[in-house]
Parts: C-alpha cells; sequence; structure tokens
C-alpha cells in the first residue's frame, strides 16, 4: 500500500480509533464512553475502507455505530437507578499489565514473523464476492448465523420479559 | 317545544328531604337550609333518589353575608328538568362545611375555589389546596372584610409576608 | 417485575404550545403513560368576582367579555339575561333576535377555533388552523361592523343590545350563511376522512355519560358522552324556543365524538342563524334602563349555553347598585374536574389531544 | 448517446472535470494530488448545492405551506420574500446560543455540528450525471442506510445533552422509530437492489437506462414504502413525533437557541433534499429521463425530480396530523415490514425467473410491472382490511336529537 | 527489521500492531470497569480489533480466496450483535433484581 493518500488517512484513523478508544478509560461519564465507543467504530470503518473492504465498512457502521451502540444507550437509559459513572475496579492494574504484556507479544509476532505478503493492490469490488461466498462455501455457518440470531433475540427477549 | 327547566320550591324539597331526618333546618321560597352534619347524607340522598335525580350539580359558590359563610348548591335534574337549591351556613370565625365531593365529582373543583377564596375548609375533600392564588396567599380575597384584614391590601407584593419555603412544599407532594 | 425507572415529572406548561393559555399539567410519567396528572391554574386569574362587587351592574359587562374572550357575546348574554331576569326587564323582540344571531355566530366561531386547536393538538401542522380562523374572521368582521370591536364586544346591554344592525349586516351574513355549510363539508372531506386523525382522537379520553353528569361536565363534552342535554332545548332562554333545531348527540365520549358534536353544531348555529334572519322584527333594539339601576333584593341562578358548556351567573343583590355576590359558574373551569380521570393511563399525546378536546379558556377558567 | 466531451459542455459537468483531470495528468502530477483535486472540485460542488438548497428550501417550504393554508408566507423581506431566509440567518445569528445550567457543554455544542456531516456525505454517493458522481461507491445503498443510522446517535446526544425532560423524551422517542424504521427502508431497498442487481446508484441509474423504464414501475410497494419510512426517518409530519411541537414542544432541540437551533433547523432540510434525491436516484431514474437528458442537462433534471419529490414532503407537512408513538411503531412493524418482506420475496421470485428462463427484457419487464402493481394494490388494501377490524371502518357520525333526552339510571335492586 | 512504524507505508505489521493496541485497550476496559455496560464496551472494543486484523490478512497475505477474511468478518459482526442483544439483556434482567449493573456487586450466583 504505498499510495501517499491512503498512507496518511490510515495513520490519522488509526490515532482517532485508538485515541477514542483510550478515551474509553479515561472519561467519567457513561453516556460519553458510549459516544467515543461510536467514534471508534467509526474509525475502525475508516479503517477498513483504507484497507479495501468497503462492504465490511459499511456493514460495520450500519451494525456498530447503528445498532449495538443504541442497544448500549437503550442498557444505560433503562438502568437509571445504578451508577452512571465509568469508574473503574481492584482489577485496574493487573489489566493494565495483561494489556501492556498483549501489546508487546503481538507487537513481536507482528514483526518477527515472515508474512508471505501478496503484494497486490486493492480489492475492486467486495460485495459481490462476499455474497458469493456466503452462498457457497459458507453456505452453513450463513444458516447457522441466523439461527444464532434468531436464538438470541428469543433468548433476549425471554430474559428481559416482565415475569 | 320543550318547556323551562322547574324549580323546585323550598317546601317540596323539604318534603324530599324528610327521608334524612333532621336535614332541614330552613324552609325558604325557593331553597332549604340545611344542616351542616346532615349535608352529605342529604346531598347522596337527592342524588340516588329517582323522583328527585339530582345527578347534575350546577355549581357550587359561597357568600360572605357577613355573620356566616353560606354555601350555595345549585342542584338539577337532566331526565326531570327540574332544578333545586340547597344551602349551608358555616360559622364565620371557623367556617367548615363537610364536603360532597365524593357525592358529585363536580364539586371538587369548586369548592377548592371557595377555599381559596372565601376560605370555607370543606371536610372530607381529597385536595383542598389552593387553586387561584398561591400557596401562602394571606387571607381570602373574596371575603368582604378581606381589606381589613392583616395583609388584606391595596396591591402590591411588598406587602405580603416573606416566603416560607414551607409553605410552597405541599405544591410538589402527589394530590 | 417490572423494571424500577425513575417516575419524570414534567411540567405541560404554562409555557406550553398546546396548554391554549397559561395552564398547567403537572404529569408523573412512566416512560409515556400518565401514571398521575394535577392541574395547577391561576396564571390569569384577575378576581373579577371581587371586582365586581365594587362595579355598578351595568359596568360589569366588560368583565364578561374578558372571562371567555372566544366567546365574549354569549357572557354578555348569560350576564344580562340574568340581571335581566333578577330585575323583571322586558326586552324588546328585536333585541332578542339579536342577541340569538351574535349568540349563534359566536358559536360558530368558538367552536371553529376549538376544532381548528383540537387537530392543530394532533399534529396537523396549522393547517385546519387557518382554515378555521378564516371562517372564524369573517364572523369577527361581522361584530366589527355592529359593534366596533372584534374579540371583547361588549355589544349586550341590560334591556337589549347597545347597537341596532347596520344595513349592510344583513346581506353579509346571508353571504357567510349561504357559505359555510360547503366549507365545513370541505372540512369535514380534510379532517374526518383522516385515517390518522380517526386513529388519533377515536377510543382516546373516554367519559361515560353517567361519569360526565356527574362531573358536571356540560356543553359539547356532556353531548359527546351521549347525554342528549342542552339549556337552549330544556331551559330555553330569549326566544330560543321559537327555533327548529337538533341537538348533536355523541355515542362513546371520547375526543374524536367531542369533536364531532361542535362540527355538527356549527350546522345546527347556521340553521337557527336562518330562522332568526327570517323572524328579525322590526322595532327597538335596547329597553330603557337607568344607568345605575338598582334591582330589587334577591338572588338568582341562570344560566346559557355557552359554546363551552353551561355558563352559568348566580347573582345577589341587596337592593343597592351592586352586585352583593357575584358568581360565574365557568364551564371550562369545570369541565376539567373529570381531566385527571381522563388522562391519567394515557400516553402524553393523547393527554394533549385530551386536552385539545374539552376546549378550555384560560381567561374562563381563572376569571 | 454518448455526450460530445466539450469542456464547456454543461450537459455533464463531469466532462469539464474529467478534461481537467487528464490535462493535469499530461502535466505529470502524482495519482494522490489528482485524487485530492477532482474530490476538491466535487465537495465544492455538493457543497455550494447543498448550502444553497438549505437557504431556498426555506422559502420554498413557507411559501408553499403559506399556500396550503390559505396565507401568503413571507413576503416582505425581498422580491417575493426571497431573502426571507436571509434575513432569517441573520436573526437566528444575532441571537444568543443559551445553554442549560447542567447541559453537557461539549455535547450539548458537537451535536448540532455533527448532524451535519451524515446529511452532507449523502449527497457525495449521488450520480448527478453520467460523469457526475464524486465517489461511485459499489455498495452506495448500504452506504446511505448507515449514514442515516448514525444520525439516530447524533439526535439523542443532542437530547441527552439538554438535560431537558422533553428532550429526553424526544431523543428516546427518535431512537425507537429510527430502529423501527431502519427495517422496512433497508427490506424496500432490498427489493429494489436486488432487481437491479447492483448496490452501486450508478449502478442503478444504468439499469434504468439500459432497460427504458423507471424502477418505480416495477416497484410501486417498494417506493411508498421507502417514502412513508423516509418520512419518519427524517421527522417529518406526520412521524415528527420526536420534535412534536403541540406535545413536547419541540423535543431534542427544545434547549437550542440562536444559530444551534438554526442548523438543526437546516439540517432538516438537507436531510429532506437528500431524501428526495435519493428516491429521485432509485425510482425515477436520477438524472436519466427517457432521452430528455440530450436536450437538457441531466442534473436539472435530477434537480428537479428531487423538488416534486421534496414537494411531496412539503404536502405531507401541510396536510397530515401526526401520529402518536406507538401507532408509529404498529404501523412499521405491522404494516410496512410484512409489505417489504413480501415485496422482497417477489422480487427474488421475479429475478429467478427471469435469469433462470432467460426470458427477454422486452416480455417479461411489463408483466413484471404489472404482476407488482396487482400486488401492492392488494396488499395495501388487504392490510387496510386487516389492519383496520379492530375499529369500524368509518365512524359514527353524532346521532340528531329534537328534544332532550337524559334516561334515569337503572333502579337498583338492593 | 527496522522497526519505524510512522513509514511512509502501511504493511501487514503496522495493521496488526494498531490491532494489538486496540485489543489492549478493549482488554483493559473488559477487566477493570465496574458497570456491566462498560464491560461490554470493552469487549466490542476487543472483537472490533480481531475483525482488524482479520481484514488486515486478507488484504495482504497471499490466498485463494482472499475474501473469505472478509466473510468471516460478517460473521464476527453478526456474532457480536447477538452477543451484544444477550448481553444487554442480561444487564437489564440483573437490574431488575439487584437495582444495579456493578458488576462487582452482581457477586451473589442466586437472586
Amino acid at each position: 500500500m504505498d499510495d501517499l493518500g491512503v498512507v496518511i488517512a490510515f495513520w490519522a484513523l488509526a490515532a482517532m480509533t485508538i485515541g477514542a478508544a483510550a478515551m474509553l478509560i479515561l472519561v467519567r461519564n457513561l453516556m460519553h464512553a458510549i459516544l467515543f465507543l461510536i467514534l471508534s467504530f467509526v474509525g475502525v470503518a475508516g479503517l477498513y475502507i483504507t484497507l479495501s473492504a468497503d462492504f465490511v465498512a459499511v456493514a460495520q457502521v450500519l451494525i456498530y455505530a447503528g445498532a449495538i451502540s443504541v442497544l448500549m444507550i437503550f442498557a444505560v437509559m433503562l438502568t437509571p437507578l445504578s451508577e452512571r459513572d465509568n469508574s473503574g475496579n481492584f482489577l485496574q492494574l493487573p489489566a493494565l499489565v495483561l494489556s501492556g504484556l498483549v501489546i508487546a507479544g503481538v507487537t513481536f509476532v507482528a514483526l518477527e514473523t515472515e508474512w508471505r505478503e501478496a503484494g497486490r493492490g486493492s480489492f475492486d469490488t467486495t460485495a459481490a464476492e462476499i455474497g458469493e461466498a456466503l452462498l457457497s462455501p459458507f453456505v452453513l455457518p450463513f444458516e447457522i448465523a441466523s439461527v444464532l440470531l434468531v436464538a438470541a433475540m428469543i433468548g433476549a427477549i425471554v430474559i428481559v420479559r416482565d415475569d | 317545544m320543550a318547556t323551562a327547566t322547574r324549580l323546585l320550591s323550598g317546601e317540596d324539597v323539604a318534603k324530599r328531604l324528610e327521608a334524612v331526618p333532621g336535614a332541614v333546618v330552613e324552609t325558604a321560597e325557593d331553597w332549604v337550609t340545611l344542616a351542616p352534619e346532615k349535608l352529605v347524607e342529604a346531598a347522596r340522598f337527592l342524588h340516588d333518589d329517582r323522583d328527585t335525580d339530582g345527578r347534575f350539580l350546577n355549581g357550587v359558590s359561597g357568600v360572605d353575608r357577613y355573620d356566616y359563610f353560606e354555601v350555595v348548591y345549585h342542584i338539577s335534574s337532566l331526565a326531570h328538568n327540574h332544578t333545586l337549591v340547597l344551602k349551608v351556613r358555616a360559622d364565620h370565625d371557623e367556617p367548615e362545611v363537610s364536603s360532597v365531593s365524593g357525592v358529585w365529582r363536580g364539586a371538587h373543583l369548586q369548592e377548592r375555589e371557595i377555599f381559596d377564596l372565601l376560605g370555607v375548609r370543606f371536610s372530607g375533600h381529597p385536595n383542598l389546596k389552593r387553586m387561584f392564588l398561591w400557596e401562602g396567599f394571606p387571607g381570602h380575597p373574596l371575603r368582604k372584610d378581606f381589606m381589613g384584614l392583616p395583609g388584606g391590601v391595596s396591591p402590591g407584593l411588598k406587602r405580603f409576608p416573606k416566603e416560607d419555603p414551607e409553605q410552597w412544599a405541599g405544591e410538589f407532594r402527589g394530590n | 417485575m417490572a423494571i424500577k425507572t425513575e417516575p419524570l415529572v414534567v411540567n405541560i406548561g404554562p409555557q406550553h404550545p398546546s396548554t391554549h393559555g397559561v395552564f398547567r399539567m403537572r404529569v408523573t410519567l412512566d416512560g409515556e403513560l400518565i401514571t398521575d396528572a394535577e392541574m395547577v391554574i391561576g396564571y390569569l386569574h384577575r378576581s373579577m368576582e371581587k371586582l365586581a362587587e365594587e362595579r355598578t351592574w351595568t359596568q360589569n359587562i366588560p368583565f364578561t367579555d374578558r372571562m371567555d374572550y372566544l366567546a365574549a357575546m354569549t357572557g354578555n348574554f348569560a350576564y344580562c339575561i340574568t340581571v335581566e331576569k333578577l330585575a323583571g326587564i322586558e326586552v324588546p323582540e328585536r333585541a332578542e333576535y339579536l342577541r340569538v344571531i351574535f349568540a349563534e355566530l359566536q358559536r360558530i366561531a368558538s367552536h371553529a377555533m376549538a376544532n381548528g386547536t383540537f387537530v392543530n393538538d394532533c399534529g396537523a401542522w396549522q393547517t385546519p388552523l387557518f382554515y378555521m380562523f378564516r371562517e372564524r374572521e369573517k364572523i369577527l368582521d361581522l361584530f366589527e361592523m355592529t359593534c366596533g370591536a372584534r374579540l371583547t364586544l361588549n355589544y349586550m346591554r341590560i334591556g337589549g343590545v347597545a347597537f341596532d344592525i347596520p344595513d349592510e349586516f344583513l346581506p353579509q351574513l346571508q353571504l357567510l350563511v349561504d357559505e359555510l355549510p360547503d366549507r365545513f363539508d370541505e372540512y369535514d372531506q380534510l379532517l374526518v376522512d383522516n385515517e390518522i386523525l380517526l386513529m388519533r382522537s377515536r377510543d382516546i379520553g373516554i367519559i361515560s355519560a353517567e361519569d360526565a353528569m356527574n362531573a358536571s361536565l356540560s356543553g359539547p363534552m356532556l353531548r359527546g358522552s351521549g347525554v342528549a342535554w342542552d339549556v337552549r332545548k330544556g331551559d330555553p332562554y330569549g326566544v330560543y324556543d321559537r327555533f327548529d333545531f337538533e341537538i348533536p348527540v355523541g355515542h362513546t365520549g371520547d375526543c374524536f365524538d367531542r369533536f364531532m358534536v361542535r362540527m355538527a353544531e356549527v350546522r345546527q348555529s347556521l340553521s337557527i342563524i336562518k330562522q332568526a334572519m327570517e323572524q328579525l322584527p322590526p322595532g327597538n333594539h335596547c329597553a330603557e334602563v337607568p344607568l345605575n339601576f338598582r334591582p330589587p333584593e334577591g338572588e338568582i341562578y341562570c344560566r346559557i349555553e355557552s359554546p363551552k358548556g353551561e355558563l352559568g351567573y348566580y347573582l345577589i343583590s341587596d337592593g343597592s347598585p351592586f352586585p352583593f355576590r357575584f358568581h360565574v359558574r365557568s364551564p371550562s373551569l369545570i369541565n376539567l374536574s373529570a381531566l385527571k380521570e381522563m388522562v391519567v393511563g394515557q400516553t402524553v399525546a393523547d393527554a394533549i389531544v385530551t386536552l385539545g378536546s374539552i376546549d378550555i379558556n384560560v381567561g374562563e377558567v381563572d376569571r | 448517446m454518448s455526450l460530445l466531451a466539450n469542456w464547456y459542455d454543461f450537459r455533464d459537468l463531469g466532462n469539464p472535470v474529467a478534461r481537467l483531470i487528464e490535462a493535469l495528468q499530461d502535466a505529470g502530477l502524482s495519482g494522490g494530488w489528482i485524487y485530492a483535486i477532482s474530490g476538491l472540485l466535487g465537495a465544492i460542488g455538493i457543497l455550494s448545492f447543498v448550502g444553497v438548497a438549505a437557504v431556498i428550501n426555506i422559502w420554498i417550504e413557507r411559501r408553499l405551506i403559506g399556500r396550503i393554508q390559505v396565507r401568503r408566507g413571507p413576503n416582505r423581506v425581498g422580491p417575493f420574500g426571497l431573502l426571507q431566509p436571509v434575513a432569517d440567518a441573520i436573526k437566528l445569528i444575532q441571537k444568543e446560543a443559551l445553554q442549560p445550567d447542567n447541559a453537557d457543554g461539549i455535547m450539548f455544542t458537537l451535536a448540532p455540528i455533527v448532524i451535519f456531516i451524515p446529511a452532507i456525505l449523502a449527497f457525495s454517493v449521488l450520480p448527478w450525471g453520467e460523469h457526475m458522481v464524486l465517489a461511485d461507491l459499489n455498495v452506495g445503498v448500504l452506504f446511505l442506510l448507515a449514514l442515516s443510522s448514525t444520525t439516530t446517535i447524533i439526535i439523542f446526544m443532542a437530547g441527552y445533552a439538554s438535560n431537558n425532560k422533553y428532550a429526553i423524551l424526544g431523543s428516546m422517542r427518535v431512537i425507537a422509530m429510527l430502529i423501527s424504521y431502519e427495517l422496512p427502508v433497508v427490506l424496500a431497498l432490498l427489493g429494489v437492489v436486488l432487481f437491479a442487481g447492483t448496490m452501486s446508484l450508478t449502478g442503478i441509474v444504468s439499469f434504468q437506462e439500459t432497460y427504458w423504464s423507471w424502477l418505480i414501475f416495477f416497484q410501486p410497494l417498494a417506493f411508498l414504502i421507502f417514502l412513508l419510512g423516509s418520512t419518519a426517518e427524517l421527522n417529518r409530519t406526520p412521524a415528527d413525533i420526536a420534535e412534536a411541537e403541540s406535545e413536547i414542544v419541540a423535543g431534542f432541540h427544545i434547549e437550542y437557541s440562536g444559530m444551534k437551533f438554526g442548523l438543526f433547523y437546516a439540517v432538516e432540510l438537507v436531510n429532506t433534499v437528500a431524501v428526495s434525491a435519493i428516491i429521485a436516484s432509485l425510482f425515477f431514474g436520477g438524472w436519466w429521463t427517457y432521452g430528455l437528458e440530450e436536450f437538457i442537462p441531466g442534473w436539472i433534471l435530477f434537480i428537479g425530480k428531487i423538488y416534486s419529490i421534496y414537494f411531496i414532503f412539503i404536502w405531507f407537512r401541510g396536510t397530515l396530523p401526526r401520529f402518536r408513538v406507538d401507532q408509529l411503531m404498529a404501523f412499521a412493524w405491522k404494516v410496512l415490514l410484512p409489505l417489504a418482506l413480501i415485496n422482497a420475496m417477489m422480487v427474488a421470485l421475479e429475478i429467478f425467473i427471469w435469469t433462470e428462463y432467460e426470458i427477454s427484457a422486452g416480455i417479461v419487464l411489463p408483466i413484471f410491472a404489472v404482476v407488482n402493481f396487482a400486488l401492492a394494490g392488494v396488499l395495501i388494501v388487504g392490510f387496510g382490511r386487516v389492519m383496520s377490524r379492530t375499529m369500524e371502518r368509518f365512524p359514527k357520525l353524532p346521532r340528531l336529537v329534537k328534544d332532550i333526552d337524559v334516561p334515569l339510571p337503572e333502579p337498583s335492586t338492593a | 527489521m527496522s522497526i519505524v512504524l510512522l513509514a511512509a507505508r502501511v504493511d501487514l505489521e503496522h495493521v496488526l500492531i494498531v490491532g494489538a493496541v486496540l485489543f489492549a485497550i478493549g482488554l483493559y476496559v473488559a477487566l477493570s470497569k465496574r458497570n456491566a455496560v462498560a464491560v461490554l464496551m470493552g469487549i466490542e472494543l476487543m472483537l472490533n480489533a480481531v475483525n482488524l486484523t482479520f481484514i488486515a490478512f486478507a488484504r495482504f497475505v497471499e490466498s485463494p480466496r482472499p475474501l473469505d477474511g472478509h466473510v468471516f468478518v460478517i460473521f464476527v459482526i453478526t456474532v457480536a450483535a447477538a452477543e451484544a442483544a444477550v448481553a444487554l439483556a442480561l444487564a437489564v434482567a440483573v437490574y431488575r433484581h439487584r437495582e444495579t449493573i456493578d458488576v462487582g456487586k452482581i457477586s451473589l450466583l442466586r437472586w
């Protein structure tokens, strides 16, 4: 990936994504945290576009920024008597250590592995191929996913139902 | 063509109210005066009685007669198309009349209005609070002697006593 | 087990586009559902009952304009007819007919306003309101032609009316009477055939006939609940017993019935105006009444059918030039008696529609 | 029907840009620069249209609503009141931008600004002419849907940050409503996408050009569902429950004043134009108008179509009362969603028949049009019958009584 | 291999490192926050980081069917949506009984 514009866009979006994700740790208000999470999701979608995955990027915005975050807002608004701050618990230090280890480990692996890089350019179009892939080699997981969605929907309804 | 509403004479009403012994204190040409302690009973009787059918309360009004307060009930029957007038007297210093808002829902607001403007307390009223004037307004302006009372006044808010937050607390409680 | 949520207490009003003035409703919400409602009034209280005790009987007529300022003519009418009954004053025939014509015109204007704002409360973006205003405007033009005022008319006097009608009045009125039925047919098409309006107003804010009577409701609210009662029929005042008209009565007592009763009453009023125009006799328009006349000692309660309901005056005279007690049975206030029962359990949107269908006028609620 | 690619050919403003890019390539600029320059030109074009539209629409909407309401509308400032939007803007800018005491300051300020991003981005994928498209995304339709779903969050942001009960009510309403209306709108567009076989808006327009027919003739049901669904997504009457000024005063933007309110006001107009443009592209052929674009520039035809559809929205606003929240939800879930599902299945069946048996388009497309129109009519009438079963179809008018008639209550047996 | 992250190009390693940082932040949030919704946010961030690496592999690594990574991401998004729905329903259900969604206070294994 050599195009200067795309490289600049990638790093800018990466900075935005990680910055927004880091704000998730820092902000006090849960509602602000959700908004930063949405910003982070949108940033990830932008990263997908720079990696020439336009269908996934749009799906990311549609589902993560448009639906899952709204679900989270619903969850927060439906639990008004609970505390709405975003404080940490006693696991903060171990979590920090663990996170640092994850970054170190993955960076080490990423840099030390010899990847079989294809060196091809960006994809022209992905939607049609994804559709075909979903319906020919991945048709069983596709159907299972729909079953999973139905099961999740029924489960969610059962859990929150008034007894 | 319809005929005009008939106004029952006091004697007629008194005759009907014989079912409630001791209710009628005084019978005038057009109205009867009831004993305060029998008011609700008489009202309930007039409301339920099929011949009188006082299901519709036209209005309740209070009058300051200098020596006493008078609460006037205009009751009518839409089915028989007649109307009758009841009056109840209340003491001028400690005016208190039992509330008929349990009999007629429509008396609810009007009794509040009378309490607000004349200061007649209605015992048994579910929500007896000031309606037009604010909580903490001194005095009851429709009384004839309002101008002579402390706080009763030529206009100007500065002469009213300082507001007490406690008086306001009632307004934000439930009904 | 329901989710424990905080009840949300919302003040609807006093500054709210749909409370028709400075009316305030404090509602407790569970989500969008109203669990409790309390009305807070008095923002427009002008102490008219007290002020009236300091003024002569004639000087009190302008107060009656300013109570229900959307139906000033019927306010005048009720007060004048009560004083006349108290003092036993005979009113000339022509004045009686003029009073009927103006009262019915005022009823059309008031109902047009009520229905326009009702549909506005349902969320129609002011279009029906403007149409209704157009008709009301023509009626106000007629008022202006006769007495020079449009809103607070002060037209009726004890013993008659203040001015005779000008020559061009009757042709203009004829034009209006010919035109209005078509217009209201058109509004029926626009509004009554509108599925959204039906969805919004039917089975909303129901009050049964028995409850309506018990809560002393009157006017279109009582008739909407299915009680065929109209003071003009039941206790004819003035010359109302000479006209042939019908009482529109609703079926279930929901907001739509009240709306439709008003729509139908407009047509009945037009028919009364037509008959009154035909029968209008020549003659004097006002009886001779001294300016500071003293009615005999006594008390009287007299009522008329104002657009909002039964407007009654309870007057006590002690023989002086001033009333001893001046009490108004204001339909707007008493029609609010059942408000809490009607709105609790509904959503906010329905509560607004219900309030709009009651057609209050805060000037008359607070006086 | 190739266009003459002269630089001055105003029939398609994409041509001069293409010429410019060629010239730049000849001058030896790198790809990034050319990309930046062409993007900038397109952005300038879109932003100038959006800006002018936001201003002009104020005038158009107020005048038209005025005509509907038998009044004249603004006619004092400038000829025919044309300068009224300018006066409005000056008034709004002069006003103090109030902020409630306990409002969430940053969110409160950010919301009216951020809400413009999806509104303007929506224009970037629309084809204005044969070569006039800024970003020919091959997932264009999905992109538009994604944009509309983000608007939800921003409106919620505005309502939540205001710290006002009416605003909270409005923003919760908007979230519930937009989530509900996402589904029928997506499914309606699924029918269109299935029929055209592409998600790119350019592709859909060229599909209509290829088969010499607007898509509305094949997708009347999808058109109606999308039109009604988008009134809800746009917060316009009869579905303006989020700002319902007669109930919750102004909903999510009750606390906004001055130019912050002005931005919300403008974004509503811009969004309406965007939705009108989407409808024009998807269902009315975009810039393509049965060969008329040979004589009149395609983008002018497109703007004409946009405003024709915009007129429908204004007409709705001037005529219809508002739904209640639960009625609006029920309408989405019980009427629009099943209809959209049936429509999508029908389209799938038709496309299957078309491709499997290789019938020529000339025979099969008229049949599809007839079938789909018949299906739409049957479904709408049938659903109307089913849904209105609980209530009588026509209201009872008041009965007319000659004389007073009040019955006595039944005598109690006790 | 020189460790120059901000080179004027984007390679697989760079995307992987961005994904790792995102994953680490998500892990930290998921482990250290007290509110159940915040924990869920951390999990969603971790899923996003994984998706990012999938897309990166699809983009850069040689494969006969390079778009399988995208298909995987679609599946992950599907599962994440289902998971979010159920998890938030659980949060609401727990709130109904205990009036809190603080994961530290939901320690009893009975209601």
